[in-house]
């Protein structure tokens, strides 16, 4: 694989930019891998990079359903963030973000980590107690986040209304590390360098079974045939039941349709990120202008990618009220991804019922940010067979012992 | 006809399952400041929709299609025909298709010049190019713009072979180039719910598949196509498609259809269009590099061609790898041509390279029009108690909770907030206090297996409450967790009311509905919840008897009344219930009357009260009194994760029950461990107050290098009773560890020295409460 | 007894229609058993009307009781009998197993009356006023939050919780406001 | 944007005017269950991409709970049925048979 670099561009500039190579290749599936991963996602190619880069594991294969990030990998707000209260889940998450800190020189492409900083916006008291909490919290796992006054958001975010009538903000936990990604970029990224690797991305090629004799998985049949494997992830987001099912298991889990919407593009007015809970909404600005915006998820299982359309309108009154400048905007674009949401909202990085078989799935909405944590946790569990300290809490047998890792504390909703 | 409703600037943005079509309406747009509101928003639930949305035409891809004067020929002859605009004097027209030969004729039967005729296909025979000959226009078959020249306009075009590599034949001088590259159907609103598309190999476009179209609720087809958005191109196709389609809409809605001719349209034959997706055939890279496809996101055809090459081989990786169709046009100029392309470049087939998803909206709605009325004051309802706006009109400062509005403190002129709190609880603790109450939630039980129900949703036991008295009982949910608590009173043999927190009265109510109509349908229990038609006044302090006394009406002496008991009379000649609960620790008085007296009984409590020196207080100082007190407040003590195990509230669980909600959750082994983190309560050593969200640090890390913990605080304030910081909160083993020495973080390093106490700070034996 | 206050002091608004809050108005909650013994006495003594059928509404002039859910009927009638027709539900159902509460001071009562009520309850619930029944009450939300209503010649009677009887009529209003009619132009 | 059919009050109800509640048909496992009932009661889920029997409320209409089944792959609405069942009524059944002769069945 030939590096990306300002010399390449240079060059290839002079011949009009015909000496570039494939990014990734594009094998037929061999018989028999070490390891098969199931879902081409950012989490499952993640998963394959670190097996790769810290286990030595490379004869791996990645089978995607359609193509490669074309789930929720290619359809989030890109929001990256690890200010979360409870241990596990903040190391994880800040895992990720310290991952994503050095990710395009890692994998040699520009995945547009902008640590632009990020905002919660406290606009009850009960919800300025919660991320108090968080505050501590952060402060003894290393994770650097600050309560800041509503001065100070109104310095960040010249466009926002404080002093709103309804919900006025009484301060905010800030974050700075945090910020946005590419999110294409980042499966494209971890795709390239897999290939380069020798690992085979197998697009357009769907499980339709996992075998397994005496309790240990041997293989997928896919519709490119069977294809035989030593130990198998499984790392599919909002499609895990089926393929759970497939091997013999179910899981804690719900798949429901989480939405999110693009205004028009206009020139540079908002350069954080600053996510409202108490009235449900989040807003970014994208490199292209766009007004990136999410909200809640739908409350019904859902496997359309389509939302209910009155979540859209919720989550614009939301905005409006906290950003009155954006009701003259227009909505471009809007769409919804499917996530698994657990019993507890948090993943499951976990071992299963089934001998050699691994999950990784139920990121509900923090899939995106948490993709290298995720992988590195992943590789590190198939690659030992046991987890490690950052996947060994997501165990999906917490739920029997009731032993949750519940983030909606965080958000200062009590229940 | 009287059944049809036409709005005109009326936009189908997008349609949504079961039927939903979003419209935006312009209303005002055009009438600034008439007084009507600018935009609309229309919700439309239709049993059938049918859309006759037209087709877009495409450009060509050429080097130089961006050079101003490049334009599409519709819109050229949409200019002439329509708005007597002349885009040229002189114009060039490229095509691959006979409908440009009509841009051609209507220019010149404008008298305007057409300088020539481009057409792509080899053979031109139709009738329109026969007309166009007729009328002296120049036809140049089988050939293609090589380049557009001119920069900031257009000043002419090269010309070669369609088939060739781009060799120069010829230059023609012309200030405005009319393109037409073909049709594309807007089948946005049939896909948008997953109608499925066919490619029409002979029009070269996609079409909608009448065989899997978007379906409905019911399994039916919901959306149909007429006309031009279905691929019936010419006028005389579109009436028959449209015919048909009428007929189809009436006869899914059950309906019969009559057939009512709809006329003929005169059209002249049109030969076959012949797909051109880069021109010439053979351009090079450096033509291709020109060749525009996505106008506004700058893509060409070499972008797209880049793409492919490096393995971005899904049409949705082209897409995102070059933004085609990003840009505010969401591809509906760009997107076939860009997909052609890139079938090209993969020597596959457009239909197995596929199309990007079509999202709503169709084009671009105002977000101001999505989030609709709900602005300024009605931006959410805000629930307001009986006694609102006394509380407005007595500089109450007001906080959020849930909908409602509850006064926080009443600060007095030249007070902090903080400052009016400790007033407030210390004339609470040393006179008399007010406090609206009215926002607890109030729901009655009542039937033969009332008593059965409660003790089922409660922890302890709820059917032995004798009549006329009070309990205080704790819910959970299934999993465990402590989810609400509050007063059960006993109103009769076989009616119970119970009391929610604030903001939970519908949580609570829905809850037992849940159980009741899902679970337990044979029993026999009836649930309402009544919480808005009373308002609940809490009439706390030492000389809170005193003003009932002076109020008059109820019998409010410790004999007559006492301590969780209630009765039901008349005060002040108002119709109310006393209830002696007490969340203060002082002695109280919860009164609820009817809401539409609400007001009146607190006046009349503030007039009564005057002599006695009574003043109102809000919120925060009575979290503090109950925080003196030791008693738990939900969402301070609990956030979810918390079993009343934890906070030490195993009196208010029966042993004896074998069942109730929650109980089989609380077994699990996590749950029941011993090394639960438990109520406790902290005072600092130095008496300053420990920081809200502290926690309490332990020895040493954990294996992700995180600082082990061992506590928390959940509730911590400045105590104007005791003059001292106090805080409840929650410590490993904290029962066993009374006057050990722990330290909670401070924010930016370092710890804070607290001693573990009993979370009671305040007349423990509860005398005053009792009095 | 004080003269009881209803949720807006009668507040009105003159739009393209006229909204106003009226009230205080007596409403009984009773539930029990479509076949519970003594139902259809307790009615006939309390509003002096029969047990109305699915979603509909029978009434004797100013007295009511329409139909909420397969177990639960709304009693109106005028304020001050509330005491009596409570005593009257309690007489006639007796022992059987039912629940009636009063709950005239939870709610906020108001007429949209003119030639374009229909509009305005049309921006604000997703009901197709079209095929409303005649005698029909219909429950629903008004934007964001539980209302019921019922027809009859003049125009409309909606009723909402009390404690969202600002919202209500602030969202009534503007539903109102001349000039935000639906007619075609 | 679903519409149900509440078959309490037989409005055809908007989605706007329901309070979704997950899977139904769900039997409660009070203090004598195991661990391992206790959690396939609480957390195991069928989760289907197809047929799917699930809870609705009525909470803006009529206040009563519902059952409906659906498909959540197509939104297609088979049937809704009251909600004080342990099983799904026959006809609805039949009618899911008709439509996806390919399905498993209730389990």
């Amino acid at each position: 694989m030939k590096r990306y670099s300002v010399f390449a561009i240079a060059r290839e500039a002079l011949r009009h930019h015909t000496g570039w190579e494939r990014a990734w290749a594009s094998p037929e599936p061999k018989p028999q891998y070490d390891v098969v991963i199931v879902g081409a996602g950012g989490h499952g190619l993640a998963t394959a990079y670190y097996l790769g880069k810290n286990h030595g594991i490379r004869n791996v294969a990645i089978i995607e359903k359609g193509w490669l990030g074309g789930g929720n990998t290619g359809r989030n707000t890109t929001i990256i963030r690890s200010n979360y209260l409870q241990d596990p889940s903040a190391a994880i998450y800040d895992k990720a973000l310290q991952l994503y800190e050095t990710l395009s020189q890692d994998l040699n492409y520009n995945v547009m980590f902008s640590p632009r900083g990020l905002l919660m916006l406290a606009q009850t008291h009960h919800e300025v107690r919660g991320y108090l909490r968080t505050v501590h919290a952060n402060g003894l796992q290393g994770v650097s986040t600050e309560w800041i006054s509503p001065e100070r958001v109104k310095e960040l975010v010249p466009i926002i209304n404080i002093d709103g009538p309804r919900y006025p903000v009484l301060g905010a936990l800030y974050q700075p590390r945090g910020g946005t990604g590419r999110h294409d970029a980042v499966a494209w990224g971890y795709a390239r360098a897999c290939s380069a690797m020798g690992m085979d991305i197998i697009q357009k090629c769907e499980v339709k079974g996992v075998r397994s004799e005496g309790g240990v998985v041997t293989g997928v049949d896919t519709t490119k045939g069977f294809i035989g494997c030593r130990k198998l992830g499984m790392v599919v987001a909002g499609h895990s039941g089926q393929l759970a099912e497939m091997a013999g298991f179910r899981l804690p889990i719900e798949a429901v349709a989480l939405q999110a919407m693009v205004s028009e593009p206009i020139k540079p007015c908002m350069d954080v990120v600053v996510m409202a809970n108490t009235v449900h909404g989040y807003m970014s600005q994208s490199d292209k202008g766009e007004m990136v915006i999410g909200g809640g998820t739908d409350g019904f299982n859902n496997y359309t990618q389509r939302g209910s359309f009155h979540h859209i309108e919720e989550t614009l009154r939301a905005l409006v009220e906290t950003f009155p400048m954006i009701s003259r905007l227009k909505m471009l674009r809007q769409w919804g991804g499917i996530v698994d949401m657990t019993g507890d909202r948090s993943p499951l990085i976990s071992k299963t019922p089934l001998g050699n078989c691994f999950i990784n799935c139920g990121w509900g909405t923090g899939g995106f940010k948490s993709i290298p944590g995720s992988g590195w946790a992943m590789a590190e569990l198939m690659a030992k067979g046991e987890p490690g300290p950052l996947a060994e809490a997501f165990n999906m047998w917490r739920f029997k012992e009731g032993r949750f890792i519940d983030e909606s504390v965080a958000a200062g909703v009590a229940h | 006809m009287s059944n049809v409703t036409l709005r005109t600037r009326c936009m189908a943005a997008g349609v949504y399952d079961h039927g939903y079509v979003l419209a935006e309406e312009r209303v005002a747009d055009h009438t600034p400041g008439d007084g009507r509101p600018k935009k609309r928003l229309w919700r439309i639930r239709a049993g059938k929709i049918l859309t006759a949305t037209g087709a877009i035409e495409r450009p060509l891809s050429f080097a130089g299609n961006d050079i101003p004067g490049v334009m599409l020929a519709s819109a050229v002859r949409d200019y002439v025909v329509n708005w007597a605009v002349s885009p040229g004097d002189r114009t060039v027209v490229v095509t691959n298709n006979d409908d440009a030969y009509r841009t051609a004729i209507a220019l010149k039967e404008a008298g305007l010049e057409v300088a020539a005729v481009i057409d792509a296909r080899a053979e031109v025979t139709g009738a329109l190019p026969a007309r166009a000959r007729a009328l002296g226009i120049r036809i140049e078959a089988g050939r293609a713009i090589v380049k557009v020249k001119g920069g900031k306009r257009v000043s002419g075009v090269a010309i070669g072979v369609q088939a060739g590599e781009g060799a120069v034949l010829d230059e023609i001088a012309c200030d405005a180039v009319a393109m037409s590259g073909g049709w594309s159907p807007v089948v946005h609103l049939w896909s948008h719910c997953g109608g499925k598309l066919d490619w029409d190999r002979k029009h070269a476009m996609f079409r909608p598949d009448a065989t899997r179209p978007p379906i409905t609720h019911d399994g039916s087809a919901m959306v149909i196509p007429a006309g031009a958005c279905n691929g019936a191109l010419t006028a005389a196709e579109a009436l028959a498609d449209a015919a048909e389609a009428g007929v189809a809409a009436v006869k899914a809605l059950g309906l019969k259809a009559k057939t009512t001719p709809i006329g003929k349209a005169e059209v002249e034959e049109e030969a076959a269009m012949e797909p051109v997706w880069i021109m010439p055939q053979g351009a090079g890279p450096k033509l291709r590099m020109k060749m525009w496809l996505d106008y506004q996101n700058d893509v060409k055809v070499s972008d797209v061609q880049l793409a492919a090459r490096e393995g971005y081989n899904s049409v949705e990786h082209t897409k995102r790898y070059t933004t085609l169709g990003m840009a505010t046009d969401q591809g509906k100029l760009s997107n076939i041509n860009g997909l052609a392309v890139l079938a090209d470049a993969l020597a596959e087939d457009i239909p197995a390279v596929g199309t990007t998803t079509f999202r709503p909206p169709y084009t671009p709605v105002t977000i101001g029009a999505l989030a609709g009325e709900s602005r300024g004051p009605i931006f959410q309802p805000l629930r307001r108690s009986p006694m609102h706006d006394w509380h407005e009109a007595n500089s109450a400062y007001m906080e959020p909770v849930g909908l409602w509005r509850r006064p926080y403190c009443y600060p007095r002129a030249g007070e902090t907030h903080e400052q009016a709190v400790h007033r407030e609880i210390g004339n609470t603790r040393a006179n008399v206090g007010l406090l609206d109450a009215s926002t607890l939630g109030k729901i009655i039980v009542k039937g033969p297996d009332a008593g059965r129900f409660l003790d089922m949703l409660y922890t302890n036991v709820m059917s032995s409450l004798p009549v006329g008295k009070c309990r205080y009982g704790l819910m959970c949910n299934e999993q465990g967790f402590l989810s609400d608590d509050g007063v059960v009173i006993r109103l009769s043999d076989d009616s119970w009311l119970c009391h929610t927190t604030s903001g939970g009265a519908e949580r609570i109510h829905g809850w037992m509905e849940d159980w009741l109509q899902c679970e337990w349908w044979d029993w026999q229990v009836f649930t309402a919840n009544v919480t808005e038609q009373y308002a609940q006044i809490a009439v706390a302090g030492p000389k809170a008897r005193a003003v009932l006394e002076a109020l008059g009406g109820i019998d409010v002496s410790k004999a007559a009344l006492p301590f969780m008991s209630f009765v039901d009379g008349h005060l002040a000649g108002i119709p109310a219930r006393v209830h002696r609960i007490s969340f203060s620790g002082e002695l109280s008085y919860e009164i609820a009357v009817p809401a539409g007296q609400g007001l009146a009984l607190w006046e009349a409590l503030v007039a009564a009260g005057a002599a006695h020196g009574v003043m109102p207080y809000g919120t925060e100082a009575m979290h503090i009194m109950r925080a003196e007190k030791g008693f738990i407040m939900i969402g301070d003590e609990t956030d979810g994760t918390v079993i009343p195990q934890d906070l030490g509230l195993d009196w208010a669980i029966s042993k004896k029950k074998t069942d109730y909600l929650g109980k089989r959750g609380q077994a699990r082994t996590y749950l029941a461990s011993p090394d639960r983190w438990k109520l406790a309560g902290f005072e600092t050593l130095d008496g300053s107050v420990i920081a809200d969200g502290a926690y309490v640090v332990a020895e040493g890390v954990n294996a992700n290098g995180q600082r082990n913990v061992q506590g928390r605080v959940t509730s911590t304030y400045f105590s104007p009773t005791l003059k001292k910081g106090i805080a409840m909160g929650l410590l490993r083993h904290a029962p066993d560890r009374i006057d050990e020495v722990v330290e909670f973080s401070v924010v930016g390093g370092g710890t804070v020295k607290a001693r573990v106490v009993s979370p009671v700070f305040l007349d423990p034996k509860g005398e005053k409460q009792d009095a | 007894m004080r003269e009881a206050v209803s949720a807006l002091g009668g507040a009105s608004y003159e739009g393209f229609v006229k909204s106003l809050e009226i009230g205080p108005l007596g409403m009984i909650s009773l539930r029990a058993k479509p076949g519970a013994k003594g139902l259809d006495k307790a009615v006939k003594a309390a509003v002096g009307t029969s047990v109305p059928a699915l979603r509909r509404m029978e009434w004797t002039k100013d007295r009511g009781c329409g139909w909420m859910s397969p177990d639960e009927y709304l009693l109106v009638l005028p304020y001050p009998e509330v005491g009596r027709a409570m005593a009257a539900i309690a007489k006639a159902l007796g022992a059987e197993h039912h629940l009636a509460a009063d709950v005239s001071d939870a709610r906020a009562v108001f007429r949209i009356e003119g030639a374009k009520a229909d509009q305005v309850l049309a921006k604000l619930c997703p009901v197709d006023l079209a095929a409303l029944a005649p005698g029909e009450l219909r429950r629903t939300r008004a934007a964001q939050v539980a209302a019921a209503f019922w027809r009859d010649e003049q125009g409309y009677t909606l009723v909402s919780f009390r404690s969202v009887g600002v919202y209500v009529m602030g969202l009534l209003n503007h539903s109102a406001m001349p000039g935000s009619e639906l007619d075609q132009g | 944007m679903l519409i149900l059919e509440c078959p309490c009050c037989g409005v055809m109800a908007d989605e706007t005017e329901l309070a979704p509640g997950y899977e139904a048909h769900l039997k409660r496992f009070g203090p004598d269950s195991s661990d391992e009932e206790f959690e396939a009661y609480m957390f195991a889920r069928k989760n289907p991409k197809g047929v799917h029997f699930e809870r609705w409320r009525h909470a803006y209409g009529c206040g009563k709970w519902f059952l409906a089944a659906r498909d959540t792959a197509t939104l297609e609405v088979f049937g809704t049925y009251p909600a004080q069942v342990s099983e799904p009524p026959a006809d609805i059944i039949a009618k899911i048979r008709a439509k996806r002769p390919d399905w498993k069945g209730f389990k």
